[in-house]
C-alpha cells in the first residue's frame, strides 16, 4: 500500500496524499483483517472519517479474511462491520490495482 | 569435550537425553529439575534461550525450552511435563528476562500459571476473552462428549 | 501507572499494517516508563496451522507478514526436512538463498526509508523506496507476484529461475548494488543523520544477551550471531560473505549494519546465480512421518524458528512460530528509558518492529493520565529535532 | 557537509537526465512478466469437475454444489478469498481446466459477484439417486485407463456411452439382477449389487 506513495506509482499525481489521522481523510483503505481486540478501535476509527466518507478494501485479507476466517480470534469480514464500497482483491494487489480501485471509488462518488 | 558429554556430566540420571541430529538435542527432565538444567545451559554454557514452546499432548501440558548455541549450532531443548490438572510451573523470568512474553502467552494459551513470575497478563488475546478458554488446547474425549459440536 | 488507555488515532493507522500500541509515560521531556500492548493483529496462526496440511501451511505461514514473507515458509520447510530427513536438491538450496537475499535486500531497504522519514529525512525515504522497487521487479519475474511468493515447499522449491531470465537477474542486481553502495554512503557520511543517530537508544551488551535480542538489534550491540553463518543452511556455506558485527549498540549501528548487509546480499546474489548447478528443484516429499523438528532461518529482523511436531498425518499435531520481533520489541523498554520524547519514535523504530509501529504510540503524562502526544506528533518532535541539528550546522 | 549536497545533486541530475522514474499507469498498462499469478480462471472445455482444486486450495476460495435434480455440479471460485498460489492449476488432473491469468485489475463493487464458475453434467446413480461422477470426469478416466477400463463397469459405461453403443436403460425396481452390473451406480450400490447378485 505504501507503494502507491513512492516515486513508481506516485498517487499524488492523482491529487490522493496520505493524511496523518482519520479526521483528515476522504477515503478509508482496509488493509487486514479485524480481530477481536481491534475490531471496537476500528469501528471507531471509521466514525472519525468525515462524511462523505469511501471506504476501499485492499487485499483478500480485507475483503473476506481468506484463510483467517477458522481462527477463534476472528469474529466478522471487514464489510459486515462497516460499509465497502470498493474491493481490490488479490494476495497482495498490484499496487496499479490498487490506484485502479481508488479510482474506481472516485467514479462511484460522481 | 563435547556439549552432550558436558550435560551428561552435570546432571547424570536426572536427564534424559535423545539426540535426534547432530544439531538437534532433545532433554526430558523432571518438572523440579528444570530450571537449574535451564540455568546452567543458560547462565553456565552460554546458550541463547530462543522460544519455549507449549503443548497440550492430553494428559499433560508439555513445555520445550528451545535453547541455541550459536557457536556450534546445535539446538537443545529441553522437555518438561506440567501434569493436569494442577498446571503449576516456576518463572524463569528470574534468570532469563527474555522469557517474560513467552511465559505470558503460554498461560493465556495453555493456561500454565507461572509461579513467581512479575505480570501474568494477557499479551495476544483479547481483553474481553473468555476467562478459562485455553484456544490451544487439544480437545479431550470428555469434553468432546459434552460438546461435540465444539 | 497509568491504567487508562486514551487513543487518539487508534492503533490503526493509514500507513501501517501491523498494529501495536505503545504508550509512553513522561515526566517533562524525559521517558520514565514505557509500555507495549500488543494483540491488535492475532490471528490464531499456529491453532490455524493444525487443521491444514503441510503443503498448505507453507501459504499459511508465508501470510504471517507481508514483508518477510519468505523467512517463515523457510523455517518451516526445514522443521519440516528435519522430521522427515530430506535430502533437498542442490538447486533448490541455492534458488532459497536467492529468495532468502532478495527478500533482505527490500526488507533493509524498506526500513532505512522509514527511519528516513522518521527523522525527516524524506530524501532518503524516496530514494530506499525508488531502489527497492527493482527488487520487487526481480521478485515477479522469478516468482509471479511481488510479494508472497509462494516459492517454497516441503523438499524444495516450486518453479526454477529460468536460464534465460539468469543475464537479465545479474544486470538488475548489479544496478540494486550500485544503489545500495550510494545509500549507504549516503547515509554514513551525512553529518546530520550522525548527529541524529549517534549514541541515541544504547542497547548494551549485557542487556542484549539477558533479553535473548536477535537479528541486526543483536549484532548492533557487539553479540555475533547469524544464523546463516553458524548454522549454515540452504547454500549458505557454499558462498562467500562477512559477518557485520557492530559494538556501539546505538540506532546508528542498527542502521549501518542493515545498510551493510544489503551490499553481502547482493554478493551472495551474485555468486549463487553464477554457481548454481543444474538439476532437479524438488525431492517431492510426501510423507513426513512422526517426530519433532526445529527450523531456523535468519531473517531479515533476526532469527525464525519454527518447531514443528507432526504424528504421521498430514496435519501437523503442533506447530510453534517464533517471529524475531517477539524477542526483539521488549528491548526497546530498555533502551527508551532515560531519552527525550523526541528520539521515542526513532529507537523504537530501530528494533524494525514488523513495519514500524511507532506511529500507534501514545505520550501519557504520569500526574495527569492525559494523553499529551500522538504518534504523529512524536514523528514532528522527532522530525523538528533534526531541522534544529541541521540550522545549527549550517 | 558538502559531500553529502554534491550526491544529492548528482541524484538530481541523473533523475534529469533519465527522464521520470514514475509510471504513467493509466495510460500505459505495465508490462506483466510471464508466469504473473493473476485471477485464476475455469475453462469449462478442459474442465472436468473432479474437486482436485478443492482439496489442495489453501484458504478453500473454491466451492462446489451438487444439484441431483439437474443432475449439474457448479464449481465456483471466488476471488475475494483466493490468495493466488496457483496451487489449483498445478493439481488439475487435464491441466487446463483452471489456469491463472495475466488479469491483475481485479478491483469491482461486489466482491460475492466476482466469481468464475464451471458446470458440468453429473451421472446419477440409477438405484439411489447419489452423485457418482461428472460424466465429463469418467470419460477422462476412461481414456487415460486406457483398455485398463475394462476391469472397471462404471468407466466401462461411460465409454460405451460416448461411442453411442448403449442401449436404453431397462427400468427394475432392484439392481440385485446379474443385468444391474451394466447400470450407472454409486460404490454403495455397486457394493451391494456383487454382494447380493440373484440370476
Amino acid at each position: 500500500m505504501l507503494d502507491c506513495l513512492t516515486p513508481r506509482h506516485d498517487v499524488e499525481r492523482f491529487g490522493i496524499t496520505l493524511v496523518g489521522s482519520p479526521r483528515h481523510a476522504d477515503i478509508l483503505l482496509v488493509s487486514g483483517i479485524v480481530n477481536r481486540q481491534s475490531i471496537e478501535k476500528f469501528r471507531h476509527v471509521y466514525e472519525e472519517v468525515p462524511k462523505p466518507k469511501l471506504v476501499v478494501a485492499v487485499g483478500v485479507c480485507a475483503c473476506s479474511a481468506d484463510m483467517f476466517r477458522d481462527s477463534y480470534n476472528f469474529v466478522k469480514p471487514v464489510d459486515e462491520i462497516i460499509p465497502v464500497d470498493v474491493y481490490v482483491p488479490g494476495c497482495p494487489p498490484k499496487p496499479e490495482a490498487i490506484i485502479s480501485g481508488i479510482i474506481k471509488a472516485l467514479e462511484k462518488i460522481k | 569435550m563435547s556439549l552432550t558429554e558436558q550435560i551428561k556430566n552435570k546432571f547424570g540420571d536426572k536427564i534424559e537425553m535423545l539426540q535426534r541430529s547432530k544439531k538437534r538435542i532433545y532433554i526430558t527432565v523432571a518438572k523440579e529439575n528444570a530450571k537449574e538444567v535451564v540455568r546452567y545451559l543458560f547462565s553456565d554454557m552460554g546458550a541463547r534461550f530462543s522460544i519455549a514452546t507449549g503443548i497440550d499432548n492430553r494428559t499433560a501440558i508439555e513445555i520445550l525450552y528451545h535453547m541455541a548455541f550459536d557457536k556450534n549450532g546445535a539446538v537443545v531443548s529441553v522437555r518438561t511435563l506440567v501434569p493436569k490438572p494442577e498446571l503449576k510451573m516456576p518463572t524463569f523470568t528470574d534468570i532469563i528476562p527474555a522469557a517474560e512474553w513467552i511465559e505470558r502467552e503460554i498461560h493465556e494459551m495453555l493456561g500454565v500459571e507461572f509461579v513467581g513470575h512479575p505480570g501474568l497478563e494477557r499479551l495476544l488475546l483479547p481483553d474481553d476473552w473468555e476467562e478459562g478458554v485455553y484456544p490451544y488446547r487439544k480437545k479431550t474425549f470428555e469434553s468432546e462428549k459434552e460438546n461435540p459440536e465444539r | 501507572m497509568a491504567k487508562e488507555k486514551i487513543i487518539p488515532i487508534g492503533p490503526f493507522h493509514p500507513l501501517l499494517e501491523e498494529p501495536e500500541y505503545f504508550k509512553f509515560f513522561v515526566e517533562g521531556e524525559k521517558v520514565v516508563d514505557a509500555d507495549v500492548r500488543i494483540g491488535y493483529n492475532h490471528r490464531g496462526i499456529e491453532k490455524l496451522a493444525e487443521s491444514k496440511t503441510f503443503e498448505q501451511d507453507v501459504f499459511l505461514v508465508e501470510r504471517i507478514c507481508g514483508i518477510c514473507s519468505t523467512s517463515h515458509p523457510f523455517a518451516f520447510v526445514q522443521a519440516a526436512e528435519d522430521i522427515s530427513g530430506t535430502q533437498v536438491p542442490e538447486r533448490a538450496q541455492y534458488i532459497r538463498t536467492i529468495i532468502g537475499e532478495l527478500e533482505r535486500i527490500h526488507s533493509h531497504l524498506l526500513w532505512v526509508g522509514l527511519a528516513g522519514h522518521f527523522i525527516g529525512y524524506n530524501t532518503v525515504f524516496m530514494w530506499a523506496w525508488k531502489y527497492r522497487e527493482p527488487v520487487l521487479d526481480i521478485f515477479e519475474v522469478i516468482s509471479g507476484n511481488r510479494n508472497h511468493y509462494g516459492m517454497f515447499k516441503v523438499g524444495g522449491v516450486r518453479r526454477d529461475i529460468k536460464e534465460q531470465d539468469i543475464p537479465g537477474l545479474l544486470k538488475a542486481i548489479d544496478e540494486v548494488e550500485k544503489f545500495c553502495s550510494m545509500l549507504t554512503k549516503a547515509v554514513m557520511d551525512d553529518p546530520v543523520i550522525q548527529a541524529r543517530t549517534k549514541g541515541i537508544g544504547i542497547l548494551k551488551k549485557q542487556d542484549a544477551i539477558d533479553l535473548c535480542v536477535v537479528g541486526p538489534v543483536a549484532r548492533a550491540s557487539g553479540i555475533e550471531i547469524d544464523i546463516r553463518k553458524d548454522h549454515p543452511y540452504a547454500a549458505y556455506d557454499k558462498v562467500n560473505f562477512d559477518k557485520i558485527v557492530m559494538q556501539d549498540g546505538d540506532v546508528f549501528s542498527k542502521a549501518a549494519i542493515r545498510l551493510l548487509e544489503t551490499i553481502e546480499s547482493v554478493k551472495i546474489i551474485r555468486q549463487c546465480l553464477k554457481k548454481m548447478p543444474q538439476g532437479p528443484i524438488d525431492a517431492d516429499a510426501r510423507d513426513i512421518g512422526i517426530g519433532e523438528g526445529i527450523g531456523q532461518h535468519e531473517a531479515p529482523r533476526g532469527e525464525v524458528i519454527h518447531y514443528v511436531r507432526s504424528n504421521g498425518s498430514n496435519y501437523p499435531e503442533r506447530h510453534k512460530i517464533r517471529a524475531p520481533s517477539f524477542m526483539n520489541v521488549p528491548s526497546f523498554k530498555r533502551t527508551v528509558i532515560g531519552q527525550s520524547i523526541s528520539d521515542a519514535a526513532l529507537i523504537t523504530a530501530a528494533v524494525d518492529p514488523c513495519y514500524c509501529c511507532t506511529e500507534r504510540m501514545a505520550v501519557v503524562d504520569r500526574d495527569t493520565n492525559k494523553v499529551l502526544f500522538t504518534g504523529d506528533d512524536l514523528v514532528r518532535l522527532c522530525q523538528e529535532k533534526t531541522e534544529k541539528i541541521k540550522g545549527n550546522m549550517i | 557537509m558538502k559531500l553529502p549536497k554534491i550526491r544529492e545533486l548528482g541524484e538530481a541530475i541523473k533523475a534529469l537526465i533519465l527522464g521520470p522514474y514514475t509510471s504513467k499507469f493509466p495510460l500505459e498498462q505495465p508490462v506483466i512478466p510471464d508466469g504473473f499469478r493473476g485471477k485464476p480462471q475455469f475453462y469449462e472445455d478442459d474442465c472436468v469437475g473432479c474437486l482436485a482444486c478443492i482439496e489442495v486450495c489453501p484458504a478453500r476460495a473454491i466451492e462446489y454444489v451438487d444439484d441431483k435434480k439437474k443432475k449439474l455440479r457448479t464449481l465456483t471460485h471466488h476471488q475475494d478469498i483466493c490468495i493466488y498460489c496457483q496451487q489449483c492449476e498445478k493439481a488439475c488432473i487435464t491441466e487446463k481446466g483452471i489456469m491463472l491469468t495475466k488479469e491483475y485489475d481485479l478491483a469491482t463493487f461486489d466482491r460475492r459477484k466476482s466469481i468464475t464458475q464451471s458446470k458440468k453434467e453429473l451421472v446419477i446413480c440409477g438405484h439411489c439417486g447419489e452423485v457418482v461422477a461428472p460424466i465429463d470426469h469418467l470419460k477422462f478416466l476412461a481414456k487415460k485407463v486406457g483398455h485398463l477400463l475394462y476391469a472397471n463397469p462404471t468407466l466401462l459405461i461411460a465409454r460405451h456411452d460416448e461411442l453411442k453403443l448403449l442401449e436404453a436403460d431397462q427400468p427394475s425396481d432392484s439392481p440385485h439382477w446379474r443385468s444391474g452390473h451394466l447400470k450407472m451406480l454409486c460404490p454403495n450400490c455397486r457394493r451391494e449389487i456383487i454382494l447380493k447378485e440373484q440370476w
